[in-house]
């Protein structure tokens, strides 16, 4: 095993969730029911065996922290590691200063403080298994500088649209990284995903802070394409980048699919997350579930078809959910029909009898709001 | 320790040999119940949502995977800085060789030291193999308006059935007069729920005598409560209204089950301000797939169906193949009804596999069957 | 036990404690080198038997954050009860809009969802021992609506100058809350601590922030002094406000003294903290240390006298400390003679050979600075 | 288990008899040592460090403080999803009475229910009483890159002394090709630590045989290793450096708490980077006062001293007095040496108090002097 610590980065302010992100950054978004985004690459990592993980929060930490707790529940050993949160208060939400780069600069003492090897950086809004600690060893081997994880896709043109993507030689040599423009359909969307020397990570952030104030990691590995070795892994399995509202729905809705979620969870990578102690589901007489994922502490008499139920949710008696992705504690009054929606914590659906929008663009209903 | 000065003990020794094969490598009280949990969550979780702090947990029969569960006090909050659930065998001694507990009561006195290390006012006996909710504090906050020496918490039960019972005969104040094991003709339906609060000074000293007694069971409802009512000690009963059940049989653990699916559930395990905690399994949510219809069932997550469920109750990771029918059963952790298979009338312990087209059950029969062992199907 | 629920506030925006307050917010002060601040009122809540707390942070939470942790090390059960950091982010650490009355409107679903029928209010940055659960039986059999703690000293007139007063009527009622302006000796500082219904609490912030956006908790009281039994209760202990550096520096070195530490420390009433696991301290065969606290993890070959000494402090050989407070890890070089100051964090004093400030204006070394 | 596949099991069943009134009421495992710590903080710290998630302790004899100690997994960050310190006394089976554990091998033959439920690749065997630091992790690739069947760590230890120990010869590859019990005439001075790094699998087979065996002792030293060397399997050793005491009398005891007095101290406890966990005990902080002098002493937290300590090492709120001289000594959890009283080259054991002026052990004794009892001083 490698010595190596991870850091878990924000999304960058180019990236938006409609409704979601108001009231909590994409990390702590609810996924599949059960999870929360950022699950998926803090199991990764403990998987991995890497124990301690900083995670870079920027804004609305509550349901973050309190997402995190001690790290246990991520199988870190909270003496010989740690699972810890550190803030960047010195940059606004919008302001063009608001930067990877920014944050870790705020929070170089704690990075100097650290003696391990490698780093180990991942994105907190994006969904794959992956085991960093046989990255690590691709990228020693390889004598690269530094490793870039990316994974190929066919439908660049109007998804990842929010993406960077890796411009590759045949030797898996990065060229460039660039933004999706949407121009092509084959390209090589980059997981945000870094693998290189702790001191190399210091160096490049100073340098790249020096340089300019707007710079993010991605601007300074294209600048330095030329004069470093940087290289490009490619993943494979489920991979989903939630980087707007569109993302956000069309993953979850993927993943209802019982095949396609054995291209993310497996018996021997297990996906950690926080347990709330909801009893199990209660489906009554009148239920008809088909083709969903069901969270527990529900309570379900009406019809549910290619939906995803959040934890603590009620659907009454003559409600239809269809294509919907509730979250927690959601209520789906009587006769209530919904359809291709998401619905946030704590919405009652129980006057308006029909919510529906066109699978295209699905509607978003808010936080706690009775429609 | 701090909030209350009061310690819990957990007897959970009970071989629960009326459980059949689902006790040959489990202790009763590590049972699975209500898709999720085992039994000893309830004291436990109860414990944890009184303020309890520390409680020790006095197992003994082939307890190895009852230690390892406990052990893990994380799972009911129980492992602040002075919290603990701790894991109490029988053990040898400078002054005593390693032996058996005799009896409820011997089980408390062999762990004295334990107690007196917490130096407790009060001492809360329970039982591991009960299910229901109750609050315990509230239990030693009339054990202290009464000034008693020592509350017992009962329960109404039919008259007819009070036979079955340790019945309390009490004054109108709710003051023990008299306590009559199994008696032939109750004087009243108030039974026991072995449920004990006692002052420790008074039950350290009553255990010591016990323990050199010749003639003594060492047991907690057949000599120290008589042996205290002979005292003329001040003894309380502590009326409790709820639901509360001993799964002693295949028959009862069915019925505990089915008890969730019923609109009078007085259980109520969906009550935000008492949950009952339990280990943290890593799972997928509940898969349903496009055949499936699951009507009046209580399911948890890791399961994944795609055949029909009716009136059932499906444990941790169960899974239930296309075309499958699950009516009237419990289907324990990790379950397998394959592709076809009819179960019917069921208990099916854990980890079993029905195999394809493979019937089980029958919906008339008398007792329901506990299905323990694979069960071939058409291959 | 009265059902209730705690609420740890910041220190307002007219506080500030000189160089130590940059870093990090008072609460996560080091106090008499083994604690910080905070460990006082979420002892006192813990004892009490208040095991749902919230603490308001505005600034600088990384610290705060990593020694609250789960708070199962202030034996708080993590399942029943809750160590909840809340953050004050929709305003600025000067701003005017900056009260405690923004922070829980900002987090009013937070104090909303809770069901307890009385709250707890007690500062992060006042030390003191002190059992809320009497305090709410005291409040509950008066039939008072507000219940406010308070000190009765005799030197208002040149210390707790950042504090507010109570104006009490012979019965203990309280006519008025007003600020220290030193003008007299005798004052009934009041403790920043009160004691209502949750019902009330939430009326009463809505009421402020109504009024105005500039209103604190102690304005609208003030304004409700009249309308209200609102009553003061006489605090008897240990007691100290760290409002400035003066009295940060004071408060440590009154409790360098064993038998003033025993107004505070008590064995039934036990104060938590979070361990370091650092080894016992090492003292050579030249340390030469009388009348001072010292942590764990310190190798002391120098002289040190009246001083509070921090965790892992190093203190070569012909060094003298006096009259001073080490915080964590730091180096007093070979010779060096300090006197009167505050060092703060990893701190390494080895060039200058003679730091000494006047006994009545202690001096403060910055933290990580080399001197 | 996830990271490494291996599981670690603690022999602490040992009664630690030659430390006297030390081990009356704590197993030797639990005795304190080093101002905070307790011996199994050393093994159980190691294994934390070394990224292993899952221990079981064997305990046998007078266990319950040690039992209580170690089940609080917190202290070592062994309480995480998957992790867990789980304590392994002997029990009751279905096929098998309660009896004590007949050996070191027995212990873990034993609980081979325990350890298949986790199903590891390697099962690392450790003793509860011996103080170091080890990276078990390095042990175990080192056990992996030779292709071992089973790894045991040795030490060298000076060639006069090696009869006193089980020696391990090897060939220049460190393959073991023999290994002597307290051999008369030692052929090498690498000495077994007791630290064994097995294929579960291997084990697993060797103990099964071993049980059954009515001639066997079934003890590693005497019957599971030489049995792996008769039948040819792969020994490897692995070499330790550094620090290493097994504790067995009051004069072991005292000198290895001296050792972290003096300046070159192999054992630096004040390492950030292998830190050794322990219970974290609510105390103050040390207050010396205006009369204290504390020269060539290790002193920790919740001490008070206001008279002479030197060349001592003073555990968790032990008080010495204005006046009193505490000289090449040990003072133990809680003692209180009062006003003018002397203690010299004696360990005093916990919580004892020596009474105003009195005098206690000697300066040109010849042993160390154990304290037990109370001494009381001029009244």
């Amino acid at each position: 095993m490698y010595s190596s610590f991870g850091i878990i980065t924000p999304a960058n302010r180019h990236v938006w969730v409609e409704g979601l992100q108001d009231y909590r950054p994409i990390g702590s978004f609810s996924f599949l029911g059960r999870y929360r985004v950022i699950d998926f690459p803090i199991s990764n990592m403990s998987n991995s065996g890497i124990d301690r993980i900083q995670v870079y929060i920027r804004r609305k930490a509550v349901s973050l922290i309190d997402h995190l707790g001690s790290g246990r529940h991520y199988n870190i050993n909270s003496k010989r590691g740690k699972l810890q949160p550190l803030f960047s208060e010195n940059t606004g939400e919008h302001d063009i200063y608001n930067t990877d780069i920014a944050a870790y600069i705020e929070n170089m003492e704690e990075i100097e403080k650290l003696t391990h090897t490698y780093v180990v950086i991942a994105p907190s809004y994006m969904v794959y298994a992956m085991d960093y600690d046989s990255l690590i060893h691709t990228h020693a081997e390889s004598g690269a500088d530094i490793t870039l994880l990316y994974h190929s896709v066919d439908n660049a043109r109007e998804s990842f649209l929010n993406c960077n993507t890796l411009n590759l030689n045949k030797q898996k040599g990065v060229l460039s990284v660039e933004k999706n423009q949407g121009t092509a359909k084959n390209r090589n969307i980059f997981m945000d995903t870094y693998v290189m020397k702790r001191e190399l990570f210091i160096e490049l952030i100073t340098k790249a802070n020096k340089l300019s104030s707007m710079y993010t990691m991605s601007d300074i590995l294209n600048d330095l394409c030329c004069e470093l070795d940087i290289r490009g892994v490619a993943h494979r399995g489920f991979f989903a980048s939630i980087t707007d509202f569109k993302s956000y729905y069309d993953a979850n809705m993927a993943l209802e699919d019982i095949k396609m979620s054995q291209n993310l969870f497996s018996e021997d990578w297990p996906i950690y997350t926080k347990t709330n102690d909801s009893c199990p589901t209660r489906y009554f007489e009148t239920a008809e579930v088909t083709s969903s994922v069901v969270s527990n502490g529900c309570m379900i008499k009406g019809k549910v078809e290619n939906s995803i139920i959040g934890r603590g949710c009620v659907i009454k008696e003559g409600a239809v959910v269809k294509n919907c992705i509730l979250l927690t504690d959601v209520l789906i009054g009587e006769g209530v029909h919904v359809e291709n929606q998401v619905v946030d914590r704590r919405a009652k659906l129980t006057q308006v009898k029909e919510i529906v929008a066109d699978p295209e663009t699905p509607g978003y209903i808010k936080r706690g709001d009775t429609i | 320790m701090k909030q209350n000065n009061m310690l819990a003990m957990i007897l959970a020794g009970g071989r629960g040999s009326r459980l059949h094969d689902l006790t040959n490598k489990v202790a009763k009280p590590a049972v699975s119940y209500g898709g999720k949990y085992r039994i000893i969550d309830f004291p436990l979780s109860n414990c944890a949502n009184s303020g309890i702090d520390v409680v020790g947990v006095l197992t003994q029969y082939e307890s190895i995977l009852l230690n390892s569960y406990v052990a893990a006090g994380r799972r009911w909050g129980l492992d602040a800085k002075d919290s603990g659930v701790y894991v109490l065998p029988p053990r040898e001694k400078a002054d005593a060789n390693l032996n058996v507990y005799r009896g409820t009561a011997d089980a408390i006195s062999q762990n004295i030291d334990f107690v007196d290390a917490y130096a407790p006012e009060h001492v809360l006996i329970l039982s591991g193999d009960h299910i229901y909710k109750m609050n315990y504090a509230e239990m030693l906050a009339e054990h202290k308006a009464h000034n008693a020496d020592a509350t017992i918490a009962v329960i109404e039960v039919p008259k007819k059935e009070a036979s079955r019972f340790g019945i309390m005969n009490t004054d109108e104040e709710g003051r023990i007069l008299e306590f009559e094991e199994k008696p032939e003709k109750p004087k009243s339906n108030l039974a026991s729920m072995g449920i004990y609060i006692f002052d420790w000074k008074l039950l350290r000293k009553m255990l010591v005598a016990d323990m050199k007694d010749p003639d003594s069971n060492h047991d907690f409802g057949k000599d120290i409560i008589p042996q205290l009512l002979a005292d003329d000690r001040k003894l309380q009963a502590y009326k409790f209204k709820g639901y509360w059940k001993d799964v002693g049989t295949i028959d009862s653990l069915w019925e505990a089950n089915m008890d969730l699916i019923t609109d009078n559930n007085d259980l109520n395990l969906n009550d935000p301000s008492w949950k009952i905690y339990t280990e943290d399994v890593t799972t997928l949510p509940q898969y349903l797939g496009p055949n499936a219809s699951v009507k009046g069932a209580f399911v948890t997550q890791g399961c994944m169906v795609d055949g029909e469920v009716n009136h059932s109750v499906l444990f941790t990771s169960a899974k239930v193949g296309v075309g499958a029918k699950v009516i009237d059963s419990v289907l324990m952790p990790g379950v397998v009804v394959e592709e076809g298979a009819v179960v019917q009338r069921a208990l099916v312990a854990d980890n079993v596999k029905i195999g394809k087209d493979a019937v089980v059950g029958s919906a008339d029969s008398e007792n329901i069957e506990l299905v323990a062992k694979r069960v071939k199907g058409v291959e």
